[in-house]
């Protein structure tokens, strides 16, 4: 397994409180991880540290052999990551075409985005039926369709994901386990911050579990569906 | 209390109180280049010694001038104070000259009545050279009557238009030009008053421009002319209105140097009282000492009135041979000299001084410059005295 | 009482392009305030000041070249490099506090008020205009280099208009002032967004002042005198709404160029004050407002 | 921070506060004998460091950045010169007037915007135009003020036969005055209405639910702001002789501001101090480089925002 | 004690909180569950004034509290605690809690008794929460789990009655948790409280009665017990 991404004794911190305590994890390409945990406990503090959007955190974070832990969000992302963030982040003034041409970068040229958004258009057929809907009238479920999308259209090497199926109805979290599944036979990383385990069980080739900012428990899927280990680390 | 009068002490401290910024700035500059070119002209020595002048900026405010008025008297202790620029400034430092300061104030270019007539400012301490509104009033109602015989124009000189700027001299300046146009039985149809530190004249043109009236008369500062030349210019309006201002304004040397190609239009009229001309010696050696200072601009009367002011001063103290504030009122009350406009004299009644005005317009000269072409004199020009101090 | 004098068509053309021309002026002012804060928050003090630089650049030019058309390209120039300087040494790191972002710059603006007033003293400088003859216009005389500046105006209206709405930049700048941290992981340059905001903003704000110089003169202080207005404009605007900032300039132009029939100009600008006054109360998001610079 | 200022913050620190404090009282006392010719100057900068105190109220204390404090300071001083030249009223009966003038002003304009909780960036652009209102209304009418006339010229009355009129006299009216009220906003300050500020600047929200009626603590300051404000302005037009539009111009509460950052937001000494010494440095600065002592104050104000935020109390604090 | 009845609030088109009726009886804890965007912070934030309802009465001891500004509600005697802790980041512990005890309607009055001496109660009230030994820090320098317990002294401090606790255990550590749980356990009897909470281990533990909302409605008011029991409850909440 060639290392894409490497995390050594990343600690976070927002202000004076530290969220994450030595978090040490690693994905090859081709990998599906997921990290697990529940409410609170430090999974999307984990990802905005990885494309550094955070106030203060330490360690060292590689992506491909380069140490990327000082560099800007921006910068990160167009190495061919993309991020799917918890809270979704549509711009809701912008067109949901507009909300997809903002994230790919200007040296991709004409043809390739038209195609990329059709590609969209064709895997949410919603949102095609939506393109010229401004973000912030679309539904829950709908904008998470598009921060997929929104994901999808740069054609990324690695992909974050952020509960990815929060807020989507049971029909719609099929729909996009099956695009993720797709998506994984390719040759793409992707990394699954989820509550919903059972979900992502078969998708996974190995996740973590994460207590309070600390990682507690690793292994692959098989490991992970261990009652006990749900017990205590995910049922409230 | 108060500065005292000034006293015996050796060396002569003049003090100059100048709009440096604000509205009255191009003035006051002109104002203060004045001084220094008088203190050129007099060797920097007064009584055979290295006499002292210090300027103090008035900010074109009245409290500021005040302010700096105070501190010329009661901290520098001054023998006399030179300025400040305006009337309403003026009007303020002579209530503290006159309550305090107590002075010889001699003022630089204050032309409003209220500041001359009204007891309750014009004092023994004051003195002026710079002609009033009572000077100009009827001098200007005078050359707009004989303008139809000047310009080819359809002109009723019967009615005028007044422009000026919101203070005390422009308020002023309206009552007297009434007065005087009244006098000849025309009337005043209507006024312009401009609030100080108006840019965009753009409205203001407009309701000229609208006016019944087909001269425009009245004041300006040079902040005022330099905004409103070139303005009504680009919109034309001298060429539906006459435009004749009183005190210089469009035909003084200062405005032919800051805008030369404005002031050659045709409809600008004006009647002053400075004639660079005039070829006398101090008045060749003030132009020559002024071009040495400066020589991308022109002599003109508003440095011409300080640098007179600084000479009187100095004559006054060499006379009498003190400094004390009784001696050099004595001695300027009555003071006859042969200035830059001319023979002239502070009038002891009231301190004021009699001019030689004349009418006319700016035309292009041979070299490439422009000169005055004069349409009438008016001579000898002076009001009754009304302030007895 | 008010009286309003009858109106001819004439006249009504001539007040109608009096207030465009003024309009436009303060348009160019309150657009790149309104940018700079839509995008960053910031109060930019220190706008009237780079006003000012840019009529005193264009005078200098002239002074020493007698071209007027190369006085306003270079002072546009030079004051937007200087914007250049001042947003990447001295501003950026203090996007996150605007009470110090608003000090500072109102600090920066007096250094170079005061350094303008030291240098060229405080009189005001006549520039020379470089279209002196009026033109036939709908059947008046106007003067040409007031239409002249109701092109620029109308022209950079429509130009940056364009590129806010339709070009990626566009898209880029919304993206950045209304979710700066999503803009990021969206692969969005902000820093450079910023810079390129920034210094746009100060470009306006010169080419008003060089615009500006030939009808008004120059002086220190000149930046202040647009700058309330201009700050009132964009809220009644609505702050970062750059079709707000037009739409609202021009109205603002017009109440002033019609205002002295009915009431004493400074009255028309008490007015116009107090009513954004009232509209900082009760509608502080504007006409146009969504925090949005975007259409 | 280098050695060397911590070095001066130590020294700062160590000296004893109350025999500093003594020292201080004494020099104020002493300064028409000491300095015989400056006396007017250093009733000038005492009453712009009461002015920069109530300015500093507002902003330091509430957390309100005004850009209109010289309105209410050209207030109180056009109040008592209007009473004087144009009504022939006692200059005494001024300064209740201007406190009552200003009160009613403050109430009317701060009422909405405070209720309202408009927000810091709202509240400067708000005070902003009020300024400018305010400035320009006092240019334009002309029947009521003087407009750029201004309305002077008059001196304080005689008391008791002492001409106040006279430097050292109305230094020393100027001095008992600015230590009363000077004093008084001491003591409100350290009272815990001082600590209740404190925490609504802070954090507004959480004193609400305290049970503090926060838009009331605030108007409160507001107020009080304003009416001492007006209270400078009496006294300052007493010195002068003269309101003119400069006294409500935006230069004025440049000006303050000023004086405020350099010596240190949300503390009462340091505005105080920082007045008085940069109206001796602008004196001093103006008889060494006329033109240029503006320029000078700029810079040194640039350098405070950037290098000292905290101001010069900050530098002897030494918060961090 | 306070009771709610037909409390609705809608943004818009968004019904925040719909026809909600709740009652907290005099000396109970009760618990307030559900879904992210059930309603919970918005009715926190009606109760104490905060949003004024659409529609519906807030009774307290009988008066009516619908209209009344957040700070005229608290001086009535109802505290609260907030999902994001808020206190003033530059003043000491004794501050906080001096602020918090002593009469917030004194304003400029304070000028002149400014002896008051309120030490006792301040000790008594840090006493409570384990901040004895930190008076005199400075809040920003506090571990984020004593600004938790600072927040909830100031509540204590203040002479209320009910108070209203939003995730008081958000961002706190198991042993932080328990002793937030110990305070407020402690607190039983003595005040009325009401707790908004999606730690369910501790809502569960110490609640008298559980309030359940779902899309802004009220699913069910009942014991711990039966609560976590209920399927709907299971199905919309705490799932499997
Ligand atoms: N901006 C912030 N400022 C301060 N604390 C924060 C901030 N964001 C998150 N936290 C705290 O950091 C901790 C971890 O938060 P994080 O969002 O990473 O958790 P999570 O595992 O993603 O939770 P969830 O499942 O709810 O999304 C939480 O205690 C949270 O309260
Ligand atoms: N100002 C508002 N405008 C529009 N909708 C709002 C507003 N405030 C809240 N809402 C909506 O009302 C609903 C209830 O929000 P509320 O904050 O009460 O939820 P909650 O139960 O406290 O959730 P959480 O557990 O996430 O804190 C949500 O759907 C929210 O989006
Ligand atoms: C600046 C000058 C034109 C002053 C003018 N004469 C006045 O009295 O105010
Ligand atoms: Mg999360
Ligand atoms: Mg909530």
């Amino acid at each position: 397994m060639s290392e894409l991404l490497s995390v050594e004794d990343l600690n976070a911190f927002y202000g004076d409180s530290q969220v994450l305590f030595d978090v040490s994890i690693g994905l090859g390409t081709n990998d599906v991880v997921g990290i697990f945990g529940r409410n609170g406990m430090g999974k999307t503090t984990l990802l905005n540290s990885l494309v550094n959007r955070i106030d203060r955190k330490t360690g060292t974070v590689t992506y491909r052999g380069q140490d990327v832990s000082a560099w800007s969000p921006h910068e990160i992302i167009r190495e061919g990551i993309a991020y799917v963030p918890e809270e979704r982040e549509i711009y809701p003034a912008l067109s949901v075409r507009e909300n997809l041409e903002l994230a790919m970068t200007s040296d991709i040229d004409d043809d390739t985005r038209e195609e990329r958004i059709q590609n969209v258009f064709t895997q949410f057929e919603r949102l095609g039926e939506r393109r010229n809907q401004r973000g912030g009238t679309l539904s829950g479920g709908e904008q998470q369709m598009l921060a997929i999308g929104r994901a999808l259209v740069t054609d990324p090497d690695l992909l974050l994901l952020d509960e990815p199926t929060e807020g989507l109805a049971p029909t719609i979290i099929d729909d996009v386990v099956e695009i993720l599944e797709s998506l994984v036979t390719g040759d793409r990383a992707v990394l699954i911050v989820e509550q919903n385990i059972n979900r992502m069980l078969p998708l996974i080739d190995r996740g973590y579990m994460i207590q309070t900012g600390r990682i507690v428990e690793e292994g692959d899927s098989e490991h992970l569906s261990d009652e006990e280990i749900h017990d205590k680390y995910l049922t409230v | 209390l108060g500065g005292g009068g000034g006293g015996g002490s050796d060396s002569v401290k003049i003090g100059a109180v100048m709009a440096l910024s604000g509205p009255f700035a191009r003035t006051g500059e002109e104002n203060r280049r004045g001084l220094e070119v008088g203190q050129e002209y007099l060797g920097g020595e007064i009584l055979d010694s290295e006499f002292e002048l210090i300027i103090e900026d008035g900010e074109s405010d009245p409290n500021a001038s005040i302010q700096a008025a105070r501190t010329l008297v009661e901290d520098e202790d001054v023998d006399a104070i030179i300025g400040p620029v305006s009337s309403g400034n003026s009007i303020s430092v002579m209530q503290y000259i006159k309550d305090e300061g107590q002075v010889p104030h001699l003022m630089t270019t204050a032309s409003s009545v209220e500041a001359r007539e009204n007891p309750e400012n014009c004092n023994e301490y004051g003195f002026f050279i710079w002609p009033s509104n009572r000077h100009l009033a009827p001098t200007g109602t005078q050359f707009i009557q004989e303008l139809p015989n000047h310009i080819d124009r359809d002109i009723d000189p019967s009615r005028v238009h007044y422009v000026s700027q919101d203070y005390a001299l422009g308020q002023n300046g309206l009552e007297l030009v009434e007065e005087s146009m009244n006098e000849v039985g025309g009337e005043v149809t209507g006024s312009t008053l401009v609030p100080l530190g108006e840019t965009d004249w753009s409205s203001y043109i407009s309701e000229i421009a609208n006016s019944e009236a087909d001269v425009v008369t009245g004041v300006l500062t040079w902040g005022a002319a330099a905004q409103l030349i070139p303005q009504a210019n680009s919109f034309g309006l001298p060429e539906e209105k006459v435009m004749m201002f009183n005190s210089g304004k469009p035909i003084g040397q200062f405005a032919a140097s800051t805008m030369p190609n404005e002031v050659t239009v045709d409809g600008w009229f004006g009647t002053h009282f400075y004639n660079p001309g005039l070829d006398t010696d101090v008045n060749n050696e003030f132009q020559s000492l002024y071009n040495e200072l400066d020589s991308s601009l022109l002599p003109n009367s508003t440095a011409g009135a300080s640098f007179e002011l600084m000479r009187a001063l100095a004559t006054a103290i060499e006379n009498g041979g003190s400094t004390a504030s009784d001696d050099i009122i004595s001695e300027l009350e009555g003071l006859e000299w042969d200035s830059v406009f001319g023979p002239i004299q502070f009038r002891e009644e009231d301190h004021q001084a009699a001019l030689n005005f004349f009418g006319g317009r700016r035309v292009e000269s041979d070299g490439d410059g422009s000169e005055v072409e004069v349409l009438a004199e008016y001579p000898d020009v002076i009001p009754d005295a009304r302030c007895s101090l | 009482m008010l009286e309003i004098p009858l109106i001819t068509t004439e006249n009504f053309i001539t007040y109608a392009l009096n207030g465009l021309s003024r309009g436009m002026i303060i348009f160019l002012v309150a657009s790149g305030l309104s940018l700079i804060f839509g995008l960053i928050g910031l109060i930019n003090f220190a706008h009237g000041a780079m006003l000012a630089l840019g009529g005193y650049g264009t005078y200098v030019v002239i002074q020493a070249t007698g071209n007027f058309w190369l006085g306003l390209v270079v002072s546009v120039l030079l004051v937007s490099l200087l914007g250049l300087a001042l947003e990447r040494k001295v501003l950026y790191w203090i996007y996150d506090e605007p009470l110090l972002g608003f000090l500072s710059t109102f600090g920066i603006g007096l250094v170079i008020e005061e350094a303008l007033a030291v240098y060229f003293g405080s009189r005001s400088y006549t520039v020379q205009s470089p279209l002196s003859q009026s033109v036939e216009v709908l059947g008046v005389s106007y003067p040409s280099y007031r239409l002249f500046v109701i092109l620029v105006g109308a022209a950079v209206a429509l130009g940056v208009g364009l590129v806010l709405v339709k070009t990626r930049l566009g898209l880029e700048i919304h993206a950045t002032a209304n979710m700066q941290s999503t803009a990021e992981i969206l692969g969005v340059d902000t820093a450079r967004i910023y810079t390129i905001t920034f210094v746009l903003g100060t470009a306006l704000a010169a080419l008003a002042g060089a615009l500006t110089a030939p009808i008004t003169s120059m002086y220190p202080t000149i930046g202040l005198d647009y700058i309330t207005m201009a700050f009132l404009v964009i809220i009644v605007g609505g702050m970062g709404s750059f079709k707000g900032s037009f739409v609202v300039s021009m109205i603002v132009g017009q109440v002033i160029a019609f205002g002295w029939l009915v009431l004493s100009p400074t009255y028309v600008r008490i007015l116009v004050f107090a009513a954004a006054m009232v509209f900082i109360l009760y509608k502080p998001r504007g006409f146009f407002g969504k925090a949005e610079v975007h259409e | 921070m280098s050695d060397r200022l911590s070095d001066v913050r130590d020294v700062a620190r160590g000296l004893p506060r109350r025999p500093l404090l003594a020292v201080g009282v004494l020099l104020l006392l002493a300064v028409p004998f000491l300095f015989p010719g400056q006396s007017d100057l250093a009733t000038e900068a005492l009453i712009f460091g009461l002015f920069a105190i109530s300015v500093d109220i507002v902003l330091g204390y509430a957390g309100l950045l005004s850009l209109a404090p010289a309105a209410f300071f050209g207030l109180g001083a056009y109040t008592v010169a209007k009473l004087v030249v144009d009504y022939g009223q006692s200059f005494w009966l001024g300064f209740p007037l201007a406190i009552v003038l200003a009160l009613i002003l403050a109430f009317v304009v701060g009422y909405v915007p405070i209720k309202r909780r408009i927000g810091n960036v709202y509240f400067v652009l708000f005070t902003l135009a009020f300024g400018a209102i305010v400035h320009d209304f006092f240019f334009v009418t002309t029947w009521l003020t003087g407009g750029s006339d201004g309305l002077g010229f008059f001196g304080p009355p005689e008391v008791l036969g002492i001409d106040l009129g006279g430097s050292t006299a109305y230094y020393y009216l100027t001095l008992g005055a600015v230590a009363t009220v000077g004093y008084g906003l001491y003591v409100l300050i350290k009272s815990d209405y001082g600590d209740v500020l404190h925490a609504t600047r802070q954090n507004e929200l959480r004193m609400r639910y305290l049970g503090y009626d926060t838009n009331r603590e605030l108007m409160i300051a507001w107020l009080v702001s304003a009416a001492v404000s007006a209270f400078a302005g009496a006294v300052y037009v007493g010195l002068v002789g003269i309101a003119s539009p400069s006294l409500v111009s935006f230069a004025l509460t440049g000006d303050v501001i000023i004086w405020i950052i350099v010596g240190g937001t949300g503390t009462l000494l340091g505005p105080f101090a920082a007045a008085i010494g940069l109206v001796f440095t602008q004196e001093l600065l103006q008889n060494l480089w006329q033109g240029g002592y503006r320029l000078l104050l700029g810079v040194l104000f640039v350098v405070f925002v950037f290098v000292l935020p905290d101001g010069l109390v900050g530098l002897l604090r030494g918060d961090e | 004690m306070l009771s709610v009845e037909g409390l609705t609030k809608k943004f818009d088109s968004v019904v925040a909180v719909d026809d909600v009726d709740m009652e907290l009886r005099s000396g109970e804890i009760h618990g307030l569950i559900g879904p992210n965007g059930a309603g919970k912070t918005t009715t926190v934030n009606l109760i104490t004034g905060e949003l004024t309802p659409t529609s519906g009465t807030i009774e307290f001891d009988g008066t009516d509290l619908v209209g009344r500004s957040p700070s005229a509600i608290a001086r009535q005697g109802i505290g609260r605690s907030f999902q994001v802790v808020q206190y003033f980041p530059e003043m000491t512990v004794r501050e906080h809690l001096r602020l918090a005890v002593r009469d917030s309607t004194e304003t400029v009055r304070s000028v002149f008794n400014r002896e008051e001496d309120y030490e006792p109660q301040i000790r008594a009230v840090a006493e409570r929460v384990h901040l004895e030994d930190d008076l005199d820090t400075v809040a920003k320098n506090l571990a984020h789990g004593k600004k938790r317990f600072l927040d909830i002294a100031m509540v204590l401090g203040m002479d209320s009655r009910v108070i209203l606790f939003d995730e008081p255990a958000a961002g706190l550590n198991q042993s932080e948790t328990d002793e937030v749980k110990e305070i407020l356990e402690s607190l039983r009897g003595e005040y009325t409280v009401l707790i908004v909470e999606h730690d369910v281990d501790l809502v569960r533990s110490i609640s008298d009665r559980i309030t359940v909302l779902h899309n802004g409605a009220v699913l069910t008011t009942d014991t711990p017990e039966n609560v976590v029991e209920n399927p709907q409850v299971k199905e919309v909440y705490l799932g499997e």
